[in-house]
């Protein structure tokens, strides 16, 4: 019986307790975020959205290499001399035309560890998180500002003067082991001609999409040359760590 | 969705009215299926919690599929569950839509390349709404989600031939894509085609 | 809530047993999980009834399996495996990668600077008291108290700016570095940190009066799932859940790492205040009073903290460790994470196995709920705390 | 307090030279290799015997080490009286990989070996519940190997990206 009464007096005063902090927390100011009208000022260094300033980005691709989920695609071709792509905006020479700069963030791991190898400061996180989509496509964003025409036109001058190395190359092969022939006809000892055959090639970059007018067709295509140069690093990268092993 | 959908030819002024009316009722009280499963789970808990509370539009969260409208797929989703968030689904009554909340659920997030048993995004068991994105994404992030869907709740029509959305296309059994709003009322195959375990599977314990 | 049956030990069940009321009655199976509305996350549990009393239970995990293992072997760089070691325990990520970044410091051999190590301290103090709130709260939510659940998120939440303004990000942070940190804490992080230890210390007090001393909360908790000392030694089992049966043990003092040695403190045991020792209550009076503990610990390291030192100061270049392998194990808010690192001399790690706290403490589940009634099964998971992204992995 | 080189000395003169093999190098701590059929025996030993006393089992992890075609099995020790470490390997070849299990010695170790058996194929002989634990029932292939092919389809989704 008195266990009874002491039961119910602990759980009243308990309930009552408990009661009173609630009502305490009434008068207090609310904590409450009111979300579409109000926003929280977030700090400076918030990771919510990776962002490529594309002017300023040279192509070396350490933002992709650091990447660990792998959500960074980005695809290059490689100037020729007589182009000047200019300077980055810390001084940095530009050399390679970038034609890729896909971010997966329905991928990405919001882990900032692409940004922090960027040697001109050009991916960062910003802060901007509203951006749900009805369709996941929608949540690869394409940095690179390259037209399809810049691409195609980027490639040919670049096949152009590959050739024209190569022509080159080939004709003081050629006027070389003239020389040699001749030398060896005069009479004198003969010497070898040398290594005259360097591989001119190996140097090309995976071609870009091709430039279509159908948007989607042109995503379309993107994706299959993102798909193909994964699984030729995927290859590549099997390869170094079996070699490794 | 639901008992009056696709029931009218064409639209005239009651059905635009009652439409609206509809679309109205059903935005304002969304209903959540608390599917947390794993990280976004807790910022899910958060955004229900004091500070951003989800109380204010009208979403609830609900434990029980057959009283929910929405359902939030906060997590990664295994193999080993995929099973059961399609069951669950199922029971919920129409309409019902589901918000993959983070990278796991949108796509796998970062077990898309190794995770053999991740099942890379959870739309290809159910047909998904809206995608937020985010590792996890903050609570203002889903938040915002919501407002998305609710837009495109607003958007719905009870007219037959007008379907403002885009196909909702998922994977089947085999590997083709199929779009499953326009798949046959009768079919019960609506979305992929997963076998269910049996009871009776067979025992194939190994082991001493 | 699914029939869903996957083969597992055959479940004998008694033959009707007759009570001598003309009523037979029988055992059950009933099956909980594995997306319950109590659960902490995606356990399953099979559960043989007879009437309300529990007679077996089997818990069934691996709904939550991310391949962490697959993946750290997968990575070809020992820095990004620490993205996965967030995700691990995901509501105590900077204690994850603090375990990580001393297990390869230890196989490295890398020294890092006091002003790091300080940080270090007091980022995963205050994890762990973020940690312990919301284990608390939904303890509470799991009991059927709301209000506590509130609360706690209110100062989860300050802890939350403070991580979030020092890294960025809210849950996941990636912020301690193998030999350093990812960038410097801010310049107002001290005054921060200080102001929240100031105004957390009258919380704890609220928080007892709130929820602990509650008399339904006692009567829901108390002599419920009593994990002696021998059972849970031999599982196992560590962390409050350990020392809420009476157990002094915790690496920060058994085993030091890092620099808890220079810091007094106490290891909270339980006494068994309110009923047996090592019952659901103890194990939960355990959390709050060591956030106390962990008050004073950031108290120190605050005082202690240089103000000079350079947080990349150690970072290697190319991290490539010699052949080797160790195992280091510290203190979580659940209790001790080992990492087993086996290195063969390239960039990428052979072998990383996670020794998780939760899987451990899990495992002693069935132990102990035998003989408890459905409902406080849901007491008895709150209380052991676990986090299934940990158990699966 | 005993360090690996004593407890070797005190194993061996236990259970033979040829029962365990101590390994040291120079820049990791040493550890002990120990025959699979005798690990049961040894584990009770070092559990009970007085000056020992390992009375918790830390860790216990698979390895695969595919260029030797073996598979491991890593026990880290401790005993929280003596307050001393030891670890212990167990190596087998990779097609007949089994030992006898340590689960009750330390209950810690019955979920971890069945970890072991769900990742690695490591059989152990005498475990009361040889299930999977992570993965479901019907699984296939262990996946932590290091050869590990995923498969293509698991009850009708596909698994790859």
């Amino acid at each position: 019986m008195v266990k009874a009464l002491t039961d119910t007096y602990t759980t009243f005063k308990s309930i009552f307790t408990g009661m009173g902090i609630t009502m305490r927390h009434l008068f207090k100011r609310s904590v409450t975020v009111q979300y579409p009208e109000v926003r929280d000022k977030l700090p400076e260094r918030v990771r919510l959205k990776l962002h490529v300033n594309i002017d300023d980005c040279i192509g070396c691709r350490l933002c992709e290499r650091a990447c660990p989920v792998e959500c960074i695609d980005i695809g290059t071709i490689k100037s020729t001399d007589d182009d000047d792509l200019g300077e980055t905006s810390t001084g940095h020479k530009k050399k390679l035309w970038v034609d890729t700069f896909d971010i997966d963030m329905a991928k990405c791991c919001y882990c900032e560890l692409c940004v922090h190898p960027c040697p001109t400061d050009c991916i960062t996180m910003v802060e901007e998180y509203e951006y749900s989509a009805y369709d996941r496509n929608d949540l690869i964003f394409s940095f690179a500002d390259m037209t399809p025409e810049q691409i195609e036109r980027a490639n040919r001058k670049l096949e152009e003067e590959e050739e024209e190395k190569r022509r080159k190359k080939e004709e003081a092969r050629r006027a070389r082991e003239k020389k040699a022939a001749q030398k060896a006809e005069a009479g004198d000892d003969a010497t070898s001609p040398g290594n005259a055959s360097d591989d001119a090639g190996g140097t090309r970059t995976e071609a870009g999409a091709s430039g279509d007018a159908d948007a989607d067709a042109d995503r379309e295509a993107r994706r299959a040359a993102r798909e193909a140069r994964r699984a030729a690093r995927k290859a590549e990268r099997e390869a170094k760590k079996r070699s490794g092993e | 969705m639901g008992l009056l959908d696709k029931k009218y030819q064409d639209s005239n002024i009651i059905v635009v009215s009652l439409e609206k009316a509809l679309n109205w009722a059903r935005k304002s009280s969304l209903w959540y299926m608390q599917f947390g499963l794993a990280c976004c789970a807790i910022e899910m808990m958060a955004t229900a919690a004091s500070r951003y509370d989800f109380d204010r539009f009208g979403i609830i969260p609900r434990s029980s599929p057959r009283q929910a409208d929405v359902m939030i797929v906060a997590g990664t989703v295994t193999l080993k569950m995929a099973t059961r968030i399609k069951r669950l689904y199922e029971q919920m009554s129409e309409p019902r839509y589901v918000i993959s909340m983070g990278s796991c659920s949108n796509c796998g997030g970062p077990y898309w390349e190794h995770g053999y048993h991740v099942l890379k995004g959870v739309d290809r068991v159910v047909p998904v709404d809206v995608y937020v994105p985010g590792c996890p994404p903050r609570p203002e992030a889903l938040l915002q989600g919501f407002l998305h869907l609710q837009n495109k709740i607003m958007n719905e029509t009870l007219v037959e031939g007008i379907n403002p959305d885009k196909p909702v296309v998922i994977q089947d059994k085999g590997g083709d894509q199929i779009d499953i709003k326009n798949v046959d009322e009768t079919d019960e195959h609506k979305t992929a085609q997963i076998e269910f375990p049996q009871q009776d599977v067979k025992s194939k314990k190994e082991g001493a | 809530m699914t029939n869903v049956k996957e083969k597992g030990p055959e479940v004998t069940l008694t033959p009707p047993r007759d009570t001598g009321k003309g009523l037979k009655t029988q055992e059950m199976v009933i099956n909980m999980g594995p997306q319950h509305p109590s659960t902490h996350g995606v356990l399953r549990m099979e559960l043989t009834l007879d009437g309300e009393i529990v007679t077996n239970a089997i818990p069934h995990i691996g709904y939550l399996h991310r391949c962490f293992e697959k993946h750290s072997e997968a990575m070809n760089d020992y820095a990004k495996v620490i993205p996965y070691v967030d995700r691990m325990d995901y509501v105590a990520a900077m204690n994850n990668e603090l375990g990580y970044a001393i297990a390869m410091e230890r196989l490295m051999d890398i020294r890092v600077n006091d002003r790091v190590e300080y940080i270090r301290i007091i980022m995963s103090e205050l994890q762990r008291i973020a940690s312990h709130l919301l284990a608390i709260g939904t303890f509470g939510l799991d009991i059927g108290a709301f209000t506590p659940f509130l609360y706690c998120f209110i100062e989860r939440e300050k802890v939350l700016d403070i991580f979030e303004k020092a890294s960025g990000a809210r849950l996941l942070y990636n912020y301690i570095w193998i030999g350093g940190l990812m960038n410097d804490v801010p310049a107002d992080f001290k005054s921060d940190t200080a102001e929240f230890v100031k105004s957390f210390r009258p919380k704890i007090k609220e928080l007892n009066d709130l929820l602990s001393m509650n008399k339904i909360f006692i009567d829901r908790t108390a002599n419920i799932g009593v994990l002696p000392e021998k059972v849970a030694i031999n599982y196992g089992v560590s962390g409050p859940s350990l020392r809420g049966s009476g157990v002094h043990w915790d690496l920060r003092r058994d085993d030091p790492y890092s620099i808890y040695d220079r810091f007094d403190f106490d290891v909270i045991v339980g006494k068994g205040e309110m009923g047996t020792l090592g019952d659901c209550w103890d194990r939960y009076i355990v959390r709050v009073r060591e956030m106390e503990e962990s008050l004073k610990i950031i108290e120190q390291a605050l005082d202690q903290m240089p103000e000079e030192g350079d947080v990349h100061e150690a970072v290697p270049k190319k991290i490539r460790p010699p052949a080797g392998e160790i195992y280091c194990r510290t203190e979580t808010p659940r209790g001790e994470l080992g990492y087993y690192i086996i290195s063969d001399k390239s960039t990428s790690p052979f072998r990383v196995k996670a020794r998780a706290p939760s899987f451990v403490n899990l495992s002693v589940l069935p132990a102990i709920s035998i003989g408890a009634m459905v409902a406080d099964m849901v007491a008895i998971i709150g209380s052991i705390d676990i986090v299934l992204g940990e158990v699966d992995r | 307090m005993k360090t690996t080189e004593e407890l070797h000395q005190i194993l061996s003169g236990q259970f033979g030279e040829e029962a365990c093999e101590l390994k040291a190098d120079e820049k990791v701590a040493p550890w002990i290799i120990v025959k699979p059929d005798l690990i049961r025996d040894i584990a009770k030993y070092l559990r009970d015997e007085k000056g020992l006393r390992f009375d918790s089992l830390m860790c216990l992890s698979g390895v695969h080490y595919q260029k030797e075609n073996e598979l491991g099995v890593t026990y880290h020790l401790y005993s929280t009286t003596e307050k001393h470490k030891l670890t212990l390997k167990v190596i087998m070849p990779e097609d007949d990989a089994h030992l006898p299990t340590v689960e009750q010695i330390w209950k810690t170790a019955d979920w971890h070996e069945r970890e072991a058996y769900d990742m690695f194929g490591i059989r152990f002989d005498g475990h009361p519940d040889p299930r999977r634990i992570l993965c479901p029932d019907d699984w296939e292939g262990y996946p932590l190997r290091k050869d590990y092919q995923v498969q293509e389809f698991y009850r009708g989704m596909k698994v790859e990206y």
